[in-house]
């Protein structure tokens, strides 16, 4: 359950999305991807290049450029005895979704009682610095996070990619999948073997006594370059990755705090009212009473994304600012 | 088994479980009406009197496995797939043995036993729901249909042509029942629609009609050939079917500024999709009076039974709250 | 600019908005509102009675039921010289107008390097206890609490409702302002002058030395009748209203908190990564070194409103468990 | 303005004017590829080549003061609507005097001054901005003209289907003009599209036309009209432009396997739009082979300044990042 020591085989992070998907969709015949530019094209990004080739044009269905509509067909598929994944080609188009989504795909269950089931994925992206500007940037899984009856998963590499998603597909109710469409390219160690990885759990990306860095998605690797930049100046960064931030571990996030006695939060959407403060403040409740420092948070600046270079690099926390607000609280107290 | 020919007898079985249907579906939401009245049923409803005939002309060409989608005025529609009665104002009541434990009321029944995927409160929000029934349905090759239930006032809703557009490019088994009431709360439908109501799904490649929604047969006859043309896999059909309602748009709405009180007795006096369908069978020597009320008889009691189960059920323990939030 | 200490004049939340509205329309002639059963109908709740008597149905325009749509017709016409109001029945129905709000609204003034101006206004309403189920009672203000470019106020009464409208009408970003649904028959002091209340600026609704209360919208008046209990018990409560989540007072609520050493944060909506989580984490971080317990948080439980009554009530905050709950805070340490 | 009748010479000079606009679009979006292909170019741009008539002939039927909202693939309006290729060109490498002063980027140009509301990253995002202009329009009383251009792809958003609705219902000053040019991304439009293009509109009571969108005189003519029966106050159009991308969708998509080079080729040269118009001009006699090599020498040049100005114009200064947040 646990990042393999030995790394027998490396995929990209889009690699390991595809495979997940494709092993999913062997197993059980009721899963399908349904979505714009799925099928020939493979995808914009060309996560799921070779999928139709394999599954036919009805079970990776191309649709036109109707979000609601098909994610309102997929939560009707899903109530009937079947696994879509809904595919939304950029996290800030989930705009067009969120009735169905929100109201729909999420509420279904616990109002009939329990009797309907809604087995359905959304998978999506997050991530700035691609120079796509406002409405192609947005990191938008803190609207998810925040509505019962939706799980929200957020893959840090391509192990995750693949473990995560082969829970979400496996998943009874809705769940929400944001993939860092900066990463696709990105390669690490994935089993060939069938694994999962399940919600709710943090994993301990590396440990340490001083400071307790949480970090989600994209920041995960930037959490971790910070560390590398901290031991050199002699200071133990803990790196935990929550994995999900809903169902969340609050528990393993407090433990950690309350052994490095202090915490920062860094996460790739907008830092205000942003997951950092859902998290931040799991930790300065939880870990109150060993805390040395206040608990530090490091989201994207609240602005939307510009498109240029010289200032879309400024919005995205980066390991230089990591490295600073963890030092800086290193030193207080 | 809808397909084949139906003998008289059973038309007139066909054409008397029918008047049944709408009978129940009219004293149901009387009953709602009541107990709104009488501050013993929390929140408020929509009541769908004055357009039985549509429900029932639907329900009554589906199978039990064919799916459903409904709206916010979906006592109707709930009851004519075969809801019970008792166990909808269980609901209505929020009560423990309602269909949905209480937790959904009376705009979200769902019934997944008689293919009753849920009303839904969110205006025309369940379009793309029967169209992915519709798909599912294909996909698991079964020969199921569903059927949209909306109201007039979801042709302003965009989701509507995107899913439509999709049914036909994908010949979905999927039927677009439009509800046209003539308001959408308490604005004139006129005032929110333009151009031409079939021209829309027309435009999208969904094969359209309309029918007297207040004439139980018509509806009844002309939904039969749609399932029938959806279920061999000739693709998606909207029907609109042209109907009003008794009451106002929710059962605190009594002053009805927004239409006058001679439109209604036009409607109610001319219109009525009971007195429409008893008098036709009366006038062709099919039935007598007596039959019809003894059909209002039956119905009085299996709706005062009901609604005493509701009553005397228990709520739902507090326990329940924040169970069934995921599955 | 703070509620008047003489009530010359009572009006309900309901009226005091439709005031608003109308003096803002006679004093300027771009402003305009549009939204379903507006006009003749006077809205649903019966809040814009009159209104379209006064202005016409040029100027008070009823809608289809086209949510996306008529948001997207407001933010054109607010481009180009006019100020609308965007009349959203029900919060939950933002859902369907996120890509207008989000995307459009609040991105275009940026995007266009300062040059176009989105002077609009959305108002809808949150809050449960209606018996109105899982997608009429939802209260959805901390989505857009979080999104850079959208300013977001929450009238806690029939004071705030006048005052705070006044403003945003008045302002050229957009707004989206948040009625409390269940408060519209409140009455309280409502000046007939003219008024505005600065967007930022908390209000102490009560002084109070032992712990602070931060409550929004709904929770105000449940935060003031704990604090009545807990005077009972000589607790002394400070209750602090932020009056807008952004922008957003911190300091205001971390002095109150560092004078206090105790601080618990009240919402309606969902509890987990909602409105609480930001407002709490400010103070944990800001007074830090002063605070004597966690900074606790209570907003709506993390469920589908249920449609029945005695599991809904269960759902939102109450007078008691505030009150337990801040009982609690000031036993610790 | 608009509606007087041009006279021989001015015909000449204006059917010249449009020319020189196709090729300014033309040069630009050339320009821009090698921008990509060299790496001088953040992130990617969507090329207009190929479909010039169609902004141009609109372009030019509209006044100034004419608002218009624009798309991704949004070069060839903002140009054609008088915006100036250096500061284009600065937007798009995102340097300061960038019309957006480089914040919006390629597909966000905006620039007030010329009636550009704005470039949309959204795929039909600003069907209702353009609507809402239309609506401002008339309510300020004056009788300016909104343009919504919008490619295939948008008929796939509910969104178009809504605020044409409300446009017909209130006879607003608005023009919906569709660049069909065969395919949206990847997926050619007949997979996306179901029945037909102009019955939609015209359910909706909007006026509806087709034009071949690389003719720029029938687009312009076909505008005027629109325009004309626009700004009178009869309500709003939809205007279908037939039309066709020489590129890929993206700078960055340079196979296109969902389609043929012998589609491509014959498009081209059949159908290309400058080549169009001067061989008229020329048959009719009008104009000689060198007119057009004059003018393209000196949009050759205007490019080449434009270039240069933006390649060496500052970047914003980084305490810009969060400024213009609010207004
Ligand atoms: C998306 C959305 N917008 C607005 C409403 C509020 N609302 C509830 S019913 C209704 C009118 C519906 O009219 P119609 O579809 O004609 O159905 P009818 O009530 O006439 O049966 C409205 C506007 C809603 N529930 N959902
Ligand atoms: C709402 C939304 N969905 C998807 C996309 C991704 N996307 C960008 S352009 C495009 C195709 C648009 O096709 P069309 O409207 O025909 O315009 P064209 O590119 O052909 O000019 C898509 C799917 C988007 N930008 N917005
Ligand atoms: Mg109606
Ligand atoms: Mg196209």
């Amino acid at each position: 359950m646990s990042t393999p020591e030995v790394a027998a085989r490396e995929l990209t992070y889009g690699e390991a999305v595809r495979e997940a998907i494709a092993e999913e969709m062997r197993r059980d015949p009721r899963v399908f991807l349904i979505g714009e530019d799925v099928a020939e094209a493979g995808h914009p990004f060309k996560v799921l290049t070779g999928l139709v080739q394999e599954f036919g044009t009805k079970r990776i269905i191309d649709t036109p450029i109707s979000e609601p509509g098909y994610a309102g067909i997929g939560v009707g598929a899903a109530m009937t005895g079947m696994r879509p994944i809904v595919d939304v080609m950029f996290g800030d188009f989930i705009t067009l979704a969120m009735d169905q989504i929100v109201n729909q795909a999420a509420k279904v269950h616990y109002m009939s009682g329990g009797k309907l089931k809604v087995p359905i994925v959304f998978r999506t992206t997050l991530g700035a610095t691609r120079r796509s500007a406002a409405q192609h940037s947005q990191s938008l899984h803190a609207w998810v996070s925040h509505i019962p009856g939706l799980k929200v998963a957020l893959p840090s590499g391509p192990y995750e990619a693949k473990g995560l998603m082969k829970t979400a597909i496996r998943d009874d109710s809705p769940v929400v999948i944001f993939e860092d469409k900066m990463m696709y390219r990105t390669k690490g160690p994935v089993p060939a073997e069938d694994y999962t990885i399940p919600f709710g759990v943090a994993e301990v990306k590396r440990a340490g006594t001083d400071i307790t860095i949480v970090a989600t998605s994209s920041m995960v690797g930037v959490a971790l370059g910070a560390a590398k930049l901290l031991e050199e100046i002699g200071i133990g960064a803990e790196v935990i990755d929550p994995r999900t931030t809903y169902p969340l571990d609050k528990q393993a996030m407090i433990d950690s705090a309350k052994k490095t006695s202090r915490a920062l939060v860094v996460d790739e959407g907008y830092e205000r009212y942003g997951v950092t403060a859902e998290i931040a403040s799991a930790i300065a409740e939880g870990a109150f009473y060993h805390l040395d420092a206040p608990v530090k948070r490091i989201g994207a600046m609240d602005v939307p994304v510009p498109f240029s270079p010289v200032l879309e690099d400024l919005t995205v926390p980066s390991e230089r600012t990591v490295f600073e607000t963890a030092k800086a609280l290193c030193r207080k107290a | 088994m809808t397909t084949r020919a139906i003998e008289p007898r059973m038309e007139l079985e066909a054409n008397l479980h029918m008047y049944r249907q709408m009978a129940k579906i009219r004293a149901f939401d009387e009953q709602v009406n009541e107990l709104y009245k009488s501050a013993k049923m929390p929140g408020l409803a929509h009541l769908y009197i004055g357009e039985e005939a549509v429900a029932v002309g639907v329900c009554e060409a589906l199978r039990r496995d064919d799916l459903i989608t409904s709206t916010h005025r979906g006592h109707g529609h709930c009851l004519a797939k075969g809801a019970a009665v008792n166990r909808m104002f269980a609901e209505l009541l929020g009560k423990e043995p309602g269909y949905c434990r209480g937790k959904g009321g009376s705009m979200h029944i769902a019934d997944p036993e008689t293919g009753n995927l849920g009303a839904n409160a969110i205006v025309g929000g369940s379009a793309g729901i029967a169209t992915g029934a519709a798909l599912s349905a294909k996909m698991r090759g079964t020969d199921q249909v569903a059927v949209c239930f909306f109201g007039d006032g979801a042709l302003g809703q965009g989701l509507l042509y995107e899913v439509m557009n999709m049914a036909a490019l994908w010949r979905l088994p999927v039927i677009y029942l439009c509800e046209n009431n003539l308001y959408g709360e308490y604005t004139p439908c006129g005032e929110t629609i333009a151009g031409d109501i079939l021209a829309r799904p027309r435009a999208l490649g969904v094969h359209a009609e309309s029918v007297d929604g207040q004439d139980v047969q018509a509806v009844h006859a002309t939904m039969r050939r749609l399932v029938e043309r959806a279920r061999r896999g000739e693709g998606p059909a909207f029907l609109e079917c042209k109907t009003y309602r008794y009451y106002g748009h929710h059962v605190g709405d009594v002053n009805r500024e927004y239409r006058t009180r001679e439109e209604e007795r036009e409607w109610m006096s001319k219109h009525d999709p009971l007195e429409t369908l008893a008098s036709r069978l009366t006038t062709q020597g099919l039935a007598d009076a007596g039959v019809f009320e003894r059909i209002l008889t039956d119905v009085k009691a299996e709706i005062d039974g009901g609604v005493q189960f509701a009553l005397a059920a228990p709520y739902p323990e507090p326990n329940e709250v924040d169970q069934d939030v995921y599955a």
